[in-house]
């Protein structure tokens, strides 16, 4: 029995989906089996609050007595979740936050990370930027959590200056008119953006009604994925073709897993899979690779925690592993917007930016046992 | 309860109020003894009603001042002035609806008797309340509707627990806007009996169009026209003065 | 022109009238008169739909109208001066005066503002002020005024001398007398006996939610000791 | 006066006596969860009390209510992170805290009336609201995590232990119950209802009707902090979530749900409120579809929130 | 400072009042004049988003969307107010709070399952893209300038409507004493409907107007409505002319925060404090506005009529 906790409601419902199909999809790969052991997914709903997102943790542990619970995009209801499962004895798996703390000095054994840092990604990004030459910086980005560590994440990494910085209030601003109007007076060479779920596109869209599509160029880190492009495309934004970031994966990277995943994934719902897709996608193998070291028998935490940290499972992003922190050690690529075969609006993966990277954090870890 | 001057005068000196550009109350002095009522006539709109706002400190006046029992309390908030005797009826009637009859009156009864701040003893259970406020609801003729919510009142009921309530706060000196309004005449001849009884105990500032209920009580009347006075004496006097007569009282009450 | 006939009416589960029974005829003048509480508001509420009848008809012209909404009573030529004047404060007086005049269903000539103003001169010189910012007597006027604009069949005036000044007073009995002269019917509900036995045809004592004496003002002044006993007087 | 036995109280009796027995039904049906529910289920109860106190009894609607829930869970949270757990410290900076943010809220809120009261106190509490968002140290809005529950020392008071725990929550629900009772019966409470109805006419009597609100505004604020105290230790988390807006509609919802200006009004809210949306979330992640139009089937058919349905008038002794 | 980026801002500011207006007059109608706490109104915004944004894309023209959006948000102003809010206007406004409340959670998941989680973009004319010169080197987004210039329309035509005609006077009599203007002929039950449809259409017509810019979203309604509320609340209830006025300053209030807070703060605090502070009170900057205007006119910029009247 597996807890999966993810949003299915209110707007951010449409990552939820993404996760939630994913595992669907997986459960069917593996057919519905860990080792000898039939699996169950129990999905709870965090309703985007964290407050919820612990309250549907309580439920799964409590209630229906799952064995280990994975899931969780905000870092936030997963930070107020961990004690739930972590002092049920029981083991936690992100599939896409990844806050600094449990990475750092609240990292524990029983948790594993099986996406990225907050961090590491906008490092890339930093990186990225100084290669392709920027050397004055706009940075906007959601004034929360994730939003600030994206921007700092950026900034560790970013040579040049950053000539403007704008946080604005998360999740209700939709209109950033103000904001682009400073980014216009201030006349950078690039500009840092991070806006996931469905308020990137519009971001975008008044960047470019805005006229500065064309004369500043746009990076960002997570928003121009397989949720938002296709609402690009409806848009008829053509300007984000050819625009880049940073990312650990993208659909088109060429492994075995991931032609699997990805083929299976567009044929089942018709669309392509978002990155939050491929780590829920690659969670249920990495537990599998667990349940099957224990022989099933998965009242033996300690044995299903040695195999985690082996991380040997195929994943969608070929090879990587884990951490002394239990967060990836992995590569960060360089990932370009672009039109497939079919006329879609796709990613895909160009050059390593960041080879076999660590977060900073994983120094401040004392893990016990 | 503090000790109060014998004589407690109510007087008002050079009151000014202005509504935009309207003179609600001009230059308006008067003086109002104990142990008198002092009936406060003129047309409607005249200011009567805006004069009662001021006095009780509902209406700050533009200048002049108000003083009551030898003290200035122009500058006074309405309850502090209830509490130092001096009570008031509204012209409309203005009772909590959705409270009993009783238990409008207790709550006058229980502002008397000082603060509440007291939490614990359940105030519609304490004698010293209901008791007080029993007695006077039997007095204006209400006895019988102690239990009834004062919303379900008829009109004239209500004007008559509109007494009542500023009774209740046990005042020496009392504003009345209009209260004959609204009443029979069986009601009104009794309220002009009660009354009549108050006057060797209380003041009374009494403003009613009802002119039988006025010649009947007053010791004294001032005759408001545009927020001014333009006339003030006995009533024999005031009902002689021409002025008066084309100003107010018409033809059909001579 | 109306009729009430065996209306019982209720508040929740009390009883206010019982059994009433009412007629006004076209340019009459009819009373309808009692001590407090007895049900004189509670009858016009009802007929005015407010208060919904639980058994008997009230008809006018012919028509049934118990039935019907508040609304279409007042349209089907109904004009009402409540008790208590019920102005609307949040509209200028002005506002008060035109926003729900008609012209008269009859044709002729009618109320027009502008005859309103002349009646009552102290409401024409506040045209500008919100509706709660008059003194009562002046919101009286202006409720009368504002039924009036309705040119209605029957007016129904309920206490509408309240808290007015005698001159105001007067000119408001003439002015019933002008109406009734001119053939205007009116159901008039007040305290002055006296002066409605000069005015009205016709009068109705209601005690208790009954109509329990009835006659014309010659009977009423004639009986002292029905004056005594159920008014008061 | 007279207290007739309506199917109102049979069901306050039988709900008090249900949370009371919660934690044996659990263990007995081996649903532990069901525990956490209702504890958390009372501390809702206790901060809708608190706020009925001044909306269903004093005419007060305070849409920043929940910002004392968060000043209680806070002032836990953040002495917690600083390694004070003490309760005997934790506790009266939570009350002493919530006391002084009422008295200084009241004092701006009470000029005004109506919605421009709902409004301001929405304000001031954005303003609490976004000041927690902004405090990087304490989390932000990821909230902080409070490793050890307040400690009462000597052990007679082990909140670490689940049941003292579930408890003294009831306990505090308990008191909180009959502190309301005694306080609308009495003078000051005859003084807050009669303000609601007629403020004018209050201080035509001459009561000062200021003090007393901004009094009643003041205890509420306390209570409500006790509840965001209490809150903090169940949860062992306090994020600027606990006063957001939506908690504050959310208290009030509960309050008009179970019937305002009645005693146990708010209790049974709480139970209604949170124990359906429990129930009908299991059923459907559509849920919402449902529960929408029940909220809308109680306004309409039961005057006064479920206590009317069931036959309450609002209370009078 | 810039005066460019000054005056740029001013019509930032102004465009995102006139938004906020649009959704205030229809809240200040409702609530302010029938009295009805209309939560729900943040939902009719969404669905004039969601309605008018799939007829936009049905008929390829967004002008042809929004004009076919006003009869079906004026035909589902109409319904809702007929089904489930009618008998709610005598009600407190706690019910009323808890009633339109349910609506949310109603609409909020009907749009999720029409239309799905992801929600709605709806793309620009090409005529209304790009940017026009307002001459001295500003530049402004087209489509900007149209939703100013739309909002003004709207906002003469309202006040028209409402100060000046009997439409208006007798919506207002109604809304202060139902039984009277019944008692007075009026009829009741249709006027409010019809009001109600009116603020649908006006809540409609924000939300779609802004979808090209931001997209439509599930629960887009709701802290729009916040700040609508904030509005009429500064500008006084059941005034048009106050919401409008109120509308744009706080438009124009929230911009310059936006925009010129964190230089401000550079002035007083050192950069690390500036830059946490700066995006805090920013957020906090139109409530503080609130509360300020309200400690000193507890009734609003622009009082109601009738509201200061003597008790
Ligand atoms: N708040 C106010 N704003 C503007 N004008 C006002 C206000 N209150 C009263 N007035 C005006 O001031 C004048 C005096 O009003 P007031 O109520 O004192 O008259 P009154 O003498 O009591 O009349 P009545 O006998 O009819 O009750 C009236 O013309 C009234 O319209
Ligand atoms: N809303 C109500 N709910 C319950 N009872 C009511 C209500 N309104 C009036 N009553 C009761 O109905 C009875 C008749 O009231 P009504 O107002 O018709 O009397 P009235 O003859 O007009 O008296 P008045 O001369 O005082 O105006 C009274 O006993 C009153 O208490
Ligand atoms: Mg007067
Ligand atoms: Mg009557």
């Amino acid at each position: 029995k597996i807890g999966f906790v993810t949003t299915l409601t209110t707007p951010a419902a449409v990552i939820g989906r993404d996760m939630r199909d994913a595992v669907e999809l997986a459960l069917e790969h593996i057919g519905g089996r860990m080792g000898p052991e039939t699996v169950e997914v129990i999905y709870g709903d965090d309703e985007f609050n964290a407050q919820k997102g612990k309250q549907a943790t309580e439920r799964l542990i409590l209630r229906d007595d799952v064995d280990l619970v994975a899931g969780y995009i905000w870092s936030n209801v997963l930070l107020a979740s961990a004690p739930v499962v972590l002092s049920a004895g029981k083991i936690l798996i992100s599939a896409n936050a990844g806050p600094a703390p449990l990475a750092g000095r609240r990292c524990h054994e029983n948790f594993f990370n099986i996406s990225w840092q907050n961090d590491q990604t906008p490092m890339a990004l930093g990186e990225l930027l100084n290669q392709e030459g920027i050397r004055s910086l706009y940075i906007v980005a959601p004034n929360y959590v994730a939003g600030q560590n994206m921007v700092a994440g950026v900034e560790r990494v970013f040579t040049g200056e950053v000539v403007g910085k704008d946080m604005t209030v998360w999740p209700s601003q939709r209109d950033w008119s103000a904001e682009l109007s400073k980014i216009k007076a201030a006349g950078p060479e690039g500009v840092f953006m991070f806006y996931p779920g469905p308020a990137g596109p519009a971001f975008v869209k008044q960047y470019q009604q805005a006229g500065l599509i064309e004369t500043i160029p746009l990076f960002s880190v997570y928003t121009f994925d397989s949720i938002s492009l296709p609402l690009f495309q409806e848009a008829g934004i053509e300007a984000v073709l050819g625009g880049k970031m940073t990312q650990f994966w993208a659909p088109d990277m060429q492994n075995e897993q991931n032609r699997k995943f990805v083929t299976a994934f567009q044929t089942k719902y018709g669309r392509y899979p978002s990155f939050y897709a491929a780590q829920s996608y690659d969670s249920m193998f990495f537990i599998k690779s667990a349940v099957e070291a224990v022989g099933g028998n998965v009242q033996d935490v300690d044995g299903m925690r040695a195999a985690l940290r082996k991380a040997e499972f195929p994943s969608v992003r070929g090879k990587f592993r884990m951490g002394s922190n239990h967060f990836p050690v992995q590569n960060f690529y360089e990932r370009t917007v672009v039109v497939d075969a079919d006329g879609n609006w796709t990613t895909s993966a160009g050059p390593v930016v960041l080879e076999d990277h660590q977060d900073p954090y994983a120094g401040q870890c004392e893990m016990g046992g | 309860m503090t000790e109060r001057p014998r004589e407690l005068h109510l007087e008002a000196r050079g009151l000014n109020k202005r509504f935009g550009g309207l003179q609600a109350a001009a230059d308006l002095s008067m003086r109002a003894r104990h142990g008198e009522v002092h009936a406060v006539i003129g047309p409607n709109g005249a200011g009567k009603t805006t004069l009662v706002h001021m006095l009780s400190g509902f209406l700050r006046p533009d200048s002049g001042s108000i003083v009551f029992g030898g003290d200035d309390i122009t500058s006074l908030p309405a309850p502090g002035r209830v509490q130092r005797g001096l009570a008031r009826s509204f012209q409309i009637t203005s009772v909590f609806r959705d409270f009993t009859v009783l238990e409008n009156v207790v709550l006058p009864v229980q502002a008397r008797q000082g603060h509440s701040f007291r939490f614990w003893r359940s105030a519609m259970r304490d004698p010293s309340l209901t008791g007080p406020a029993r007695v006077l609801l039997e007095e204006v003729g209400l006895g019988d509707r102690a239990a009834t919510l004062a919303g379900h009142l008829a009109h004239g009921e209500q004007r008559q627990l509109e007494i009542a309530v500023a009774l209740a706060t046990n005042p020496s000196f009392l504003l009345l806007d209009e209260p004959m309004a609204g009443m029979g005449p069986e009601e009104n001849r009794a309220l002009i009996d009660f009354l009549g009884g108050l006057k060797e105990t209380h003041g009374m500032l009494l403003i009613e169009h009802d002119l039988d209920a006025v010649f009947a009580l007053a010791d004294r009347i001032t005759v408001l026209v545009y927020g001014r006075a333009i006339a003030s004496g006995r009533p024999d006097e005031i009902r002689q003065n021409s002025q008066v007569r084309t100003a107010y009282l018409g033809e059909a009450l001579v | 022109m109306l009729e009430v006939r065996r209306v019982n009416a209720f508040y929740g589960d009390s009883q206010v009238l019982f059994d009433m029974n009412l007629a006004v005829s076209s340019g009459e003048v009819v009373t309808l008169l009692g001590r407090n509480g007895m049900g004189k508001t509670t009858t016009v509420r009802t007929i005015m739909g407010i208060v919904r009848t639980r058994s008997g008809t009230i008809t006018l012209n012919g028509t049934r109208i118990d039935h019907l909404p508040s609304h279409a009573i007042a349209r089907a030529g109904i004009g009402l001066v409540p008790e208590g004047r019920q102005i609307f404060p949040n509209l200028s007086v002005r506002e008060n005066l035109i926003a729900t005049a008609r012209t008269p269903s009859r044709g002729g000539p009618g109320w027009t503002f502008e005859r309103v103003i002349e009646l009552f001169p102290a409401v024409g010189t506040r045209l500008a002020s919100a509706g709660n910012q008059l003194s009562g007597g002046e919101q009286q006027m202006l409720a009368i005024g504002r039924a009036l604009l309705t040119n209605p069949l029957l007016m129904i005036l309920d206490e509408a001398t309240e808290g007015l000044a005698p001159l105001v007073r007067q000119e408001i009995w003439a002015c019933l007398g002008s109406l009734k002269k001119a053939g205007q019917a009116v159901l008039v509900i007040d305290k002055n006996v006296e002066m409605l036995a000069g005015l009205a045809d016709l009068h109705h004592i209601v005690e208790k939610g009954r109509v329990v004496w009835k006659g014309t003002s010659a009977e009423l002044r004639a009986d002292r000791s029905l004056q005594l006993r159920y008014l008061g007087v | 006066m007279k207290s007739q036995l309506t199917p109102a109280h049979a069901v306050s009796a039988l709900l008090i006596a249900l949370c009371a027995a919660v934690p044996y039904l659990a263990s007995a049906l081996d649903e532990p969860f069901y525990v956490i529910v209702f504890a958390r289920i009372m501390i809702w109860a206790i901060a809708a009390i608190s706020l009925n106190l001044i909306m269903g009894f004093g005419g007060m609607i305070s849409f920043g209510h929940a910002v004392y829930l968060g000043i209680g869970g806070y002032a836990v949270g953040i002495l917690a992170f600083h390694d004070i757990t003490s309760a005997w410290i934790q506790l009266p900076a939570a009350i002493g805290l919530c006391a002084l943010v009422a008295l200084v809220f009241g004092v701006i809120c009470l000029r005004t009336r109506g919605i421009y009261f709902i409004m301001i106190t929405l304000a001031l509490a954005q303003m609490v609201f976004f000041l927690s968002v902004s405090a990087e140290r304490y989390g932000s809005d990821d909230g902080l995590n409070i490793l050890w529950r307040s400690d009462f020392g000597s052990g007679i008071v082990d909140l670490e232990d689940g049941a003292v725990m579930y408890y003294t929550i009831f306990a505090v629900l308990m008191g909180c119950l009959f502190l309301q009772w005694r306080m609308v019966v009495s003078r000051f409470g005859m003084v807050l209802r009669a303000s609601q109805s007629n403020e004018t006419r209050v201080q035509a009597v001459g009561i000062p009707t200021y003090r007393y609100r901004l009094a009643a505004f003041v205890i509420a604020g306390v209570m409500c902090g006790l509840a965001g105290f209490l809150q903090a230790n169940l949860e062992r988390f306090v994020s600027p979530d606990m006063m957001n807006w939506h908690r504050s509609g959310e208290l009030i919802l509960m309050t008009v749900l179970g019937g305002t200006a009645t005693l146990f009004g708010p209790l049974v809210g709480a139970v209604v409120f949170l124990l359906l949306s429990e129930m009908l979330s299991t059923i459907t992640i559509h849920w919402h579809l449902l529960f929408g139009p029940f909220l809308i089937l109680v306004v309409l058919f039961a005057r006064g929130g479920v206590m009317g349905l069931l036959g309450s008038r609002t209370t009078r002794d | 400072m810039d005066y460019v980026l000054l005056i740029e801002q001013l019509l930032n500011g102004f465009q995102l009042g006139i938004i906020l207006f649009l959704m205030a007059a229809g809240l200040t109608l409702v609530f302010g004049i029938m009295d009805l706490v209309n939560l729900a109104h943040g939902s009719l915004f969404m669905i004039g988003a969601f309605v008018g944004g799939t007829l936009t894309l049905v008929t390829d023209s967004l002008v042809l969307g929004a004009v076919l959006m006003v009869p079906a948000m004026f035909a589902i102003g109409v319904l809702v107010e007929t089904i489930a809010l009618r008998t709610l206007y005598r009600r407190s406004h706690l019910d009323q709070v808890l009633a339109t409340f349910g609506l949310i959670l109603f609409f909020n998941e009907a749009t999720r399952l029409i239309w799905g989680p992801e929600g709605l973009a709806v793309p620009l004319p090409d005529f209304l893209e790009g940017t026009v010169a307002l001459g001295a080197g500003i530049t402004y987004p087209l489509y900007r300038v149209v939703i100013i210039v739309i909002g003004l329309l709207v906002a003469l035509g309202l006040y028209l409507l409402v100060a000046r005609t009997r439409f208006g006077m007798l919506v207002r009599a109604g809304a202060s004493n139902r039984e009277m203007a019944g008692a007075l002929g009026v009829n009741i039950p249709v006027l409010f409907s019809l009001v109600f449809g009116i603020g649908a259409v006006l809540a409609g017509l924000a939300g779609l107007i802004i979808t090209p810019i931001t997209q439509a979203a599930i629960g887009m309604g709701e802290d729009v409505l916040i700040l609508a509320f904030v509005v009429i609340v500064i500008g006084g209830i059941g005034s048009v002319r106050g919401a409008f006025v109120a509308a744009l300053l706080t438009g124009i209030i929230d911009t310059m925060g936006r925009s010129f807070l964190d230089v401000v703060l550079l002035l007083f605090l050192p950069p690390n404090a500036a830059e946490s502070a700066g995006p805090a009170l920013s957020s906090m900057l139109i409530y503080i506005l609130m509360a300020g205007i309200l400690f000193f006119r507890p009734q609003g910029l622009f009082p109601p009529r009738g509201a200061t009247a003597a008790p």
